[in-house]
């Protein structure tokens, strides 16, 4: 969480990117010059399956407040069947988060092809706005982590 | 003696929270019983004793030691030690009060352990006797008198009142922050409920327990008896029985990076673990044979060696009840009797 | 029933089908038995107990026990033979060296239930129709029989065998169970009520592994959090982070192969009802990818080695009504 | 202790404009384990490059951090400088300030803030790096082609013009398959034959190809460069190498009322035969169902009546092990079975049949000579109707949800062959769609309509009922004039769907290759490896991927074959690094990695260990095939001990990005 001049909250995103599709869409967004808040910083991964649920929980521990996964569409997964895995992991996780009584906009899955630059920046946008609303991540937040 | 009648319970515990942090045992939504920071309203919970021991208070689970601030390249070391403030526990059996002398045999010998002695110091242990032992119970058997609890003051109920008995100054100085709510007692009924608790000690199932056959002399012979293959196969190598132990002491100490510093802090650990003491070159005990029976060495032979003739268990009983596998020092202590 | 099987564990024993029984031990009082191999008749006589409270899941002991020599007989309860088979999906335990005799569950029973009512000095239990007599150091008391029941028996999922090589008593079905109840009631509470109730429920976690070392889906060779290169490793929950980490990660690694065996909540010491996390994966997988009970068979695909490519989307989390 | 160097890039102003890159650079060389930190203008320059080649012989670092565009763009431009400067070009991350970053961003300030943290996030990274090198596994130089119908035949001849061995593996007696059955091809309408056969003949004298015919793949082991494949070849009874071909056995066999399987079953066999005039190889084979001698003993005709001795009554099935370094699929379509389709009586009544058996009626070398009769009564039809979409783009389970997509463009061929050979012909089509698209293929069904006079009827036939006067009363409905016809037809012919060979389907799981709920091969990826299966070495040709006219079979065919040759020219492959792998000591050998792998790359195998309580012990463990795995990761998820990991892409390495950014 960062909190600048005007301290107004600024929420913290870890966006998790496939290589082949949501890392091109976000070069592509960069291209076309897309403007999506700072507040995003994105981390590159071969494939969505890639994402371990413990990457998520780990962000989340370390002061991110939110995060969100960004892969191939359906059927277009360069690996043929990854984003398809990835799916079923992460609707079962935030199931489980939204259980334990994290919130639930805290964390999404996005499919975006290396075509939509626009996509992938309004989706930034929109996350980041929903995010904000939210407030900083208390709930699943390592304390020792917090910044004095 | 002096008393009050159990009634005026809540102003008692109203007046101690006044002065200082006060912990009671109270009952939990299961029916089972933890240490809980006195809050007006808190009622005294009637089970025998916590799932948890008390060591916690001198010795908790987690404990931050110190923190390194890293700027770059440089790192600086920060004492985080608070001034810590007096404290009252209330209601500490018989068995758990024994562990504390146990834990001081560890951890106020030299090298003193700084955090544990602050905490001692500024912790008042009053003990509270029993009165419905269960059958799990046999601090008998290690020589602790239920119905006569150490601890810097003593309590005992007759149904009626709480009578109070101070075991040295802090006991004292407890009792005297108090006195103006104590009034003196007939001991009469409560010397009856005492005989009613010893009759029951007496009859209780581990009553006839001995500890004949333990003790550092004995050290290579049960060390190689061939008992603990038998009874460790089951073992599922967890800590519950370490960490609802009174006298467990052993901790491991990490790092922990916060991303900004780092936290250097202590861990209870188990020596039922598979990486426990865990070394440069390994693991001195690599099966669940070796760690099993280094923990009841350890309690029955090791620690009497080491502290002439104490032993390292005050029978609460709580391994008995609380093992998922009902594997327990009462069954090592008959396996390995020596007839 | 105890001695029908003991006759037939000596006769197995006896005409060499197996050299080890592996079943429950007397223990000091009436409630606390510990699972035991016994190698001889003398032995089976001696100590060997099946009863009320005969309630531990002996089949995780099987993936150490059937690698070593010879055959071992196991007395698998239905819902053991559920982790059995689950286990021989995974490979875990060596089906040829376990000789199983399915035997009848029957609802077991759990003493912190008894104690949790105030009742002590525990001497002995007998179940006088309906009504559970305890015989206590402070004389007699009685109370319902089945609210003593273990938590994992209150909600019993199958009475089927799903695996064995023969059976004392009868086979039993697949039963309408509710336990999936708590999950909704839960699912049915506001995002705020369910954190308090979590972190009530796992603030008590003292982290002492009970329910990962007792679960029949966690034999890893090395567990992520005895690992110090995993990044996640640690011996006690430093903060409330850590304890949600723990359980959600457990959770989710035995998610699709937990056969909902109850053992987690059995076992752990601070009674927290740590089924409910893992009955909240299988309700969901059960609505979003269709029925599916880990164990059942050794060939199915676990649900979250699979996909349909018209599985729903991750967001139907979000869409769903109570926030 | 690591020696890290930081390269921050202006990219001109691209990147400078928006992120202070000298304040970005200075902080990054505050960041533990770096040992020099410095921007330039243009980093991917000849001088650039220089610059860090030089920075890392200098300070001898361990690993690199460029700050700049991509790492889609320039990724691999800095590994090779590194390589060339002797660092593993591996030890190379690059953290993306341009296009996430600089572009994106307007405020200098912050721009320059998460600019900071992406570095920092990659140094973080790079401190994880191993060096990596790239596995290399050999390549057999022969490739096998299962399927000897036009597509398999195609790919035979490219693969074997370009040098390489190649097998392929036919199940029937005959190479040819479907085309092989067909009278005239459109948009051309020139006779199938003339064109098929040369190939076949062609593929049966090329030196490279080796044809055999009727045999099936019984198993497949390896993997991209070398599979090990068995092959089945049936007994035939015949001594391949013996058999002229001459075909007096078939003359004088007996037994002549076996249906014949190339003529759909409308005429007679006899039980030794040789499928068609120019099969390839022009070879007898005796049909064991069928054969007297084999049966039971009696006869032995055409062993007395073969001057060379070709007959062998005792032959064995063999089974022949060949090493491959490619494998084409090619295992062609089949019409689905008509029995579910009543409503068409098409068991009922001779005279309604399926398009491909109308084939066979007009072809000269069909079952009447290339005369058009009608197969109850052999008389000549005057009135013929065509049912469209008979088990195409349907939803119920009858039939197949997909498009059959030659059925239009035969119909028209059909129509217009049938009214320029018997103008007296009526021919009405019944259909829901006409579809065209094809280079000359609109023209084509437009000439049917305007110069040949085919009644063309957008509408579903409901009903066809055989009628005794010999006649076949066919009830439909005209949706544009919107109406109930009742036609009296002397023929019905349906455009039965065509659905992938049931051999496929075990052929696929022979191969870990994947296959659409339709059992067609699936390909790597429908927009950019549409001939590739997502396994490595497996190319897919002709309609075993989905429904292809000739034209389009031929093209894939094509395709696949340059796939095929890519692969075979190279003497090694060097397989990707970045793959997975699993620490043996960890692993459970539960198989969930090996249910996710996309590529079958996972394998198992019983080891012994030592175990950490001193026992040794067997225990099952996974293995990753370098040569395979092509890197997602799934696997390592599917892991609950994390025994599985990724190179590159490690657990270590992305929590260590996660906590850089988190900080």
């Amino acid at each position: 969480m960062q909190v600048n001049e005007n301290k107004e909250f600024e929420p913290l995103i870890v966006a998790f990117c496939c290589n082949w599709c949501s890392y091109a869409g976000a070069d592509l967004s960069g291209t076309n010059r897309l403007n999506y808040p700072t507040n995003v910083k994105i981390i590159r991964v071969p494939c969505s399956c890639r994402v371990n649920p413990m990457f998520i929980l780990r962000a989340f521990q370390r002061g991110a407040d939110g995060v969100i996964l960004c892969g191939c569409h359906p059927g277009d997964c360069h690996y043929t069947s990854g984003n398809y895995f990835t799916r079923r992991r992460m609707t079962l996780l935030f199931s489980m988060l939204d259980f334990l009584g994290i919130e639930r906009d805290r964390t999404r899955v996005e499919w975006v092809s290396a075509a939509e630059g626009a996509k992938f920046a309004a989706t930034m946008n929109e996350f980041t706005e929903a995010v904000k609303k939210l407030g900083p991540n208390r709930r699943l937040e390592d304390l020792r982590c917090r910044k004095q | 003696m002096l008393k009050i009648s159990l009634d005026k319970l809540d102003e008692l515990f109203e007046a101690i929270s006044a002065s200082q942090t006060l912990y009671i045992p109270a009952d939990r939504e299961d029916g089972s019983a933890e240490y809980r920071k006195y809050e007006s309203g808190m009622k005294l919970s009637s089970a025998l004793n916590t799932v948890r021991s008390a060591k916690d208070f001198f010795f908790p689970q987690t404990e931050n030691l110190v923190d390194f601030k890293m700027e770059g390249k440089n790192i600086e070391v920060i004492d985080i030690r608070k001034e810590s403030e007096d404290f009252v526990i209330f209601g500490v059996r018989a068995c758990d009060a024994r562990s504390f002398t146990i834990l001081d045999k560890v951890f106020l010998a030299e090298p003193v352990d700084s955090y544990y002695k602050t905490r001692r110091e500024h912790g008042t242990v009053v003990t509270m006797a029993c009165t419905r032992p269960s059958e799990t119970c046999f601090c008998g058997v290690f020589g602790i008198d239920a119905t006569a609890p150490e601890g810097d003051a003593a309590c005992w109920s007759d149904g009626e009142s709480i009578f109070f008995e101070a075991h040295n100054d802090k006991g004292q100085k407890f009792i005297d922050s108090i006195s103006s709510l104590l009034e003196e007692g007939d001991t009469a009924k409560l010397e009856e409920t005492r005989e009613k608790t010893r009759a029951i000690l007496k009859k209780l199932p581990l009553a006839g327990l001995s500890t004949e056959s333990f003790g550092g002399d004995r050290m290579m012979e049960h060390f190689n008896s061939e008992k603990w293959g038998e009874l460790s196969e089951s073992c599922l190598g967890c800590g519950t029985c370490t960490f609802v132990c009174p006298t467990c002491q052993c901790y491991d100490i990490k790092d922990f990076n916060t991303g900004h510093g780092i936290k250097r802090f202590r861990c209870w650990d188990s020596c039922m673990y598979s990486d426990f003491t865990k070394m440069a070159h390994g693991n001195p005990r690599l099966t669940q044979l070796e760690r099993f029976r280094q923990r009841f060495m350890h309690k029955l032979v090791y620690f009497p060696a080491n502290n002439n003739g104490e032993f390292g268990c005050v029978g609460c009983g709580r391994c008995l009840s609380k093992c998922p596998i009902s594997m327990n020092i009462v069954k090592v202590m008959k396996a390995l009797e020596v007839k | 029933m105890q001695e029908a099987m003991i006759n037939r564990a000596k006769q197995l024993l006896a005409d060499g089908t197996v050299n080890r029984v592996i079943g429950w031990k007397r223990g000091e009082f009436v409630y606390d038995v510990t699972p035991a191999i016994f190698e001889t008749a003398e032995e089976l006589d001696a100590e060997f107990v099946y009863d009320d409270f005969t309630a531990a899941n002996v089949s995780k002991y099987l993936v150490k026990e059937s690698r070593k020599e010879g055959k071992i007989l196991a007395f698998l309860k239905p819902c053991d033979t559920y982790s059995f088979n689950q286990l021989t999906k995974e490979h875990r335990v060596v089906r040829d060296n376990v000789y199983i005799i399915g035997i009848p569950g029957g609802p077991k029973l759990d003493a912190e239930k008894i104690k949790a009512k105030g009742i002590t000095g525990i001497l002995g239990a007998k179940n006088d129709n309906g009504t559970l007599v305890i015989d206590t150091l402070y004389g007699e008391e009685k109370m319902p029989y089945y609210e003593a029941l273990s938590t994992k028996c209150e909600s019993c999922k199958s009475k089927k065998h799903v695996v064995y090589d023969e059976l004392i008593g009868e086979d039993g079905d697949v039963l309408e169970s509710n336990r999936f109840d708590m999950v909704e009631k839960l699912e049915n509470m506001s995002a705020q009520e369910r954190y308090d109730f979590w972190r009530e429920q796992l603030s008590k976690c003292i982290r002492c592994n009970a329910c990962r070392n007792v679960c029949p889906a966690c034999t890893c060779e090395k567990c992520v959090f005895d690992n110090p290169d995993s990044g996640v490793e640690n011996k006690a929950p430093a903060d409330s982070f850590e304890e949600n980490m723990f359980h959600i990660i457990r959770a989710f690694h035995v998610a699709g192969r937990c056969t909902d065996c109850g053992e987690c909540s059995r076992v752990c010491p601070q009674n927290i009802p740590l089924h409910l996390l893992n009955r909240k994966f299988i309700k969901d997988i059960n609505s979003l990818y269709g029925n599916y009970q880990a164990g059942e068979d050794t060939t199915s695909r676990a649900p979250l080695n699979d996909y349909k490519t018209d599985d729903c989307e991750a967001s139907i989390v979000h869409e769903r009504g109570v926030e | 202790m690591q020696r890290i160097g930081v390269f921050v890039c202006h990219c001109g102003t691209n990147i400078a404009a928006t992120v202070d890159v000298k304040t970005v650079a200075e902080t990054l060389g505050h960041e533990p384990g770096v040992v020099i930190s410095q921007d330039y203008q243009y980093m991917c320059s000849e001088s650039g490059q220089n610059l860090v080649k030089n920075a890392i012989k200098e300070h001898n670092l361990t690993g690199i951090v460029i700050c700049s565009c991509s790492p889609r763009m320039h990724e691999n431009t800095f590994r090779k400088a590194a390589a060339a400067a002797g660092l593993n070009p591996y030890l190379v991350e690059i953290a993306n300030i341009r296009e996430q970053c600089s572009w994106i961003h307007k405020d200098i300030a912050t721009a320059t803030d998460k600019a900071i943290i992406l570095g920092k996030a990659a140094v973080a990274k790079v401190h994880l790096n191993a060096p990596l090198t790239a596995g290399e596994s050999p390549v057999a130089k022969r490739a096998l082609v299962i399927g000897g119908g036009i597509a398999g035949i195609q790919t035979a001849l490219d693969i074997a013009e370009a040098g390489f061995d190649v097998d392929i593996v036919e199940k029937q007696p005959t190479i040819g398959g479907k085309m092989a059955q067909i009278d005239k091809t459109f948009p051309t309408l020139d006779c199938a034959a003339c064109i098929l056969t040369p190939k076949m003949v062609e593929a049966s004298q090329n030196e490279h190809i080796t044809i055999h015919s009727f045999s099936e793949v019984t198993d497949v082991k390896g993997f991209v460069g070398n599979f090990t494949v068995t092959i089945k070849k049936k007994a035939r009874y015949v001594d391949e190498t013996k058999c002229t071909g001459c075909g007096l056995c078939t003359e004088k066999c007996p037994m002549k009322k076996v249906p014949n399987e190339f003529n759909m079953g409308l005429d007679n066999r006899t039980a030794v035969y040789i499928p068609f005039a120019q099969a390839v190889p022009k070879v007898a084979t005796i049909d064991p169902n069928y054969c007297m001698m084999l049966k039971n003993g009696k006869c032995g005709v055409c062993s007395k009546v073969c001057s060379v001795g070709a007959i062998d009554y005792k032959q064995q099935d063999r089974f022949i092990e060949q090493k491959y370094g490619a494998i084409v699929v090619a295992t062609g379509f089949n019409p689905i079975k008509l029995d579910k389709y009543d409503e068409f009586a098409y068991n009922q009544c001779p005279d309604v049949v399926t398009s491909l058996e109308l084939e066979r009626l007009m072809n000269a070398a069909g079952p009447n000579g290339g005369t058009l009769l009608r197969p109850s009564d052999k008389t000549h039809p005057h009135k013929i109707v065509f049912v469209q979409c008979v088990g195409s783009r349907c939803d119920d389970s009858k039939g197949k949800p997909y498009c059959s997509k030659i059925c239009c463009m035969y119909t028209a061929k059909h129509a217009m062959l049938i009214r320029e050979k018997y103008p007296d012909t009526e021919v009405y089509v019944f259909y829901i769609d006409v579809r065209t698209p094809g280079k000359n293929f609109d023209e084509f069904y437009r000439r049917a309509v305007e110069q040949y006079n085919v009644h063309y009827i957008k509408g579903m036939v409901g009903k066809v009922t055989p009628r005794s006067d010999g006649k076949i009363d066919v009830q439909a409905s005209d949706l544009l004039a919107n109406e109930q016809l009742h036609i009296d037809a002397d023929m019905v012919v349906l455009a039965a769907a065509i659905e992938p060979d049931k051999t496929a389907r075990p052929l696929a799981t022979m191969l870990t290759t994947q296959m659409d709920t339709n059992d067609f091969f699936t390909e790597a990826h429908p927009k950019l490896r549409p001939v590739e299966s997502a396994t490595a070495g497996i190319f897919l040709s002709g309609a075993c991927q989905g429904p292809k006219d000739i034209p389009e079979t031929v093209a894939q065919a094509s395709a696949a074959a340059a796939k095929a040759i890519g692969l075979l020219v190279k003497n090694s492959i060097t397989c990707n690094p970045c793959v997975a792998h699993s620490n043996e000591l960890m692993c459970n050998g539960c198989s969930s990695c090996e249910k996710v792998c996309p590529y079958g790359a996972i394998t198992y195998e019983d080891k012994e260990f030592r175990m950490p309580d001193r026992t040794t012990a067997i225990r099952r463990v996974a293995s990753v095939n370098p040569a395979v795995c092509q890197g997602c990761g799934a696997c390592t998820v599917a892991c609950p001990s994390g025994a599985m990991d990724l190179n590159g892409f490690s657990n270590s390495q992305i929590m260590a990005e996660v906590d850089a950014i988190c900080k």
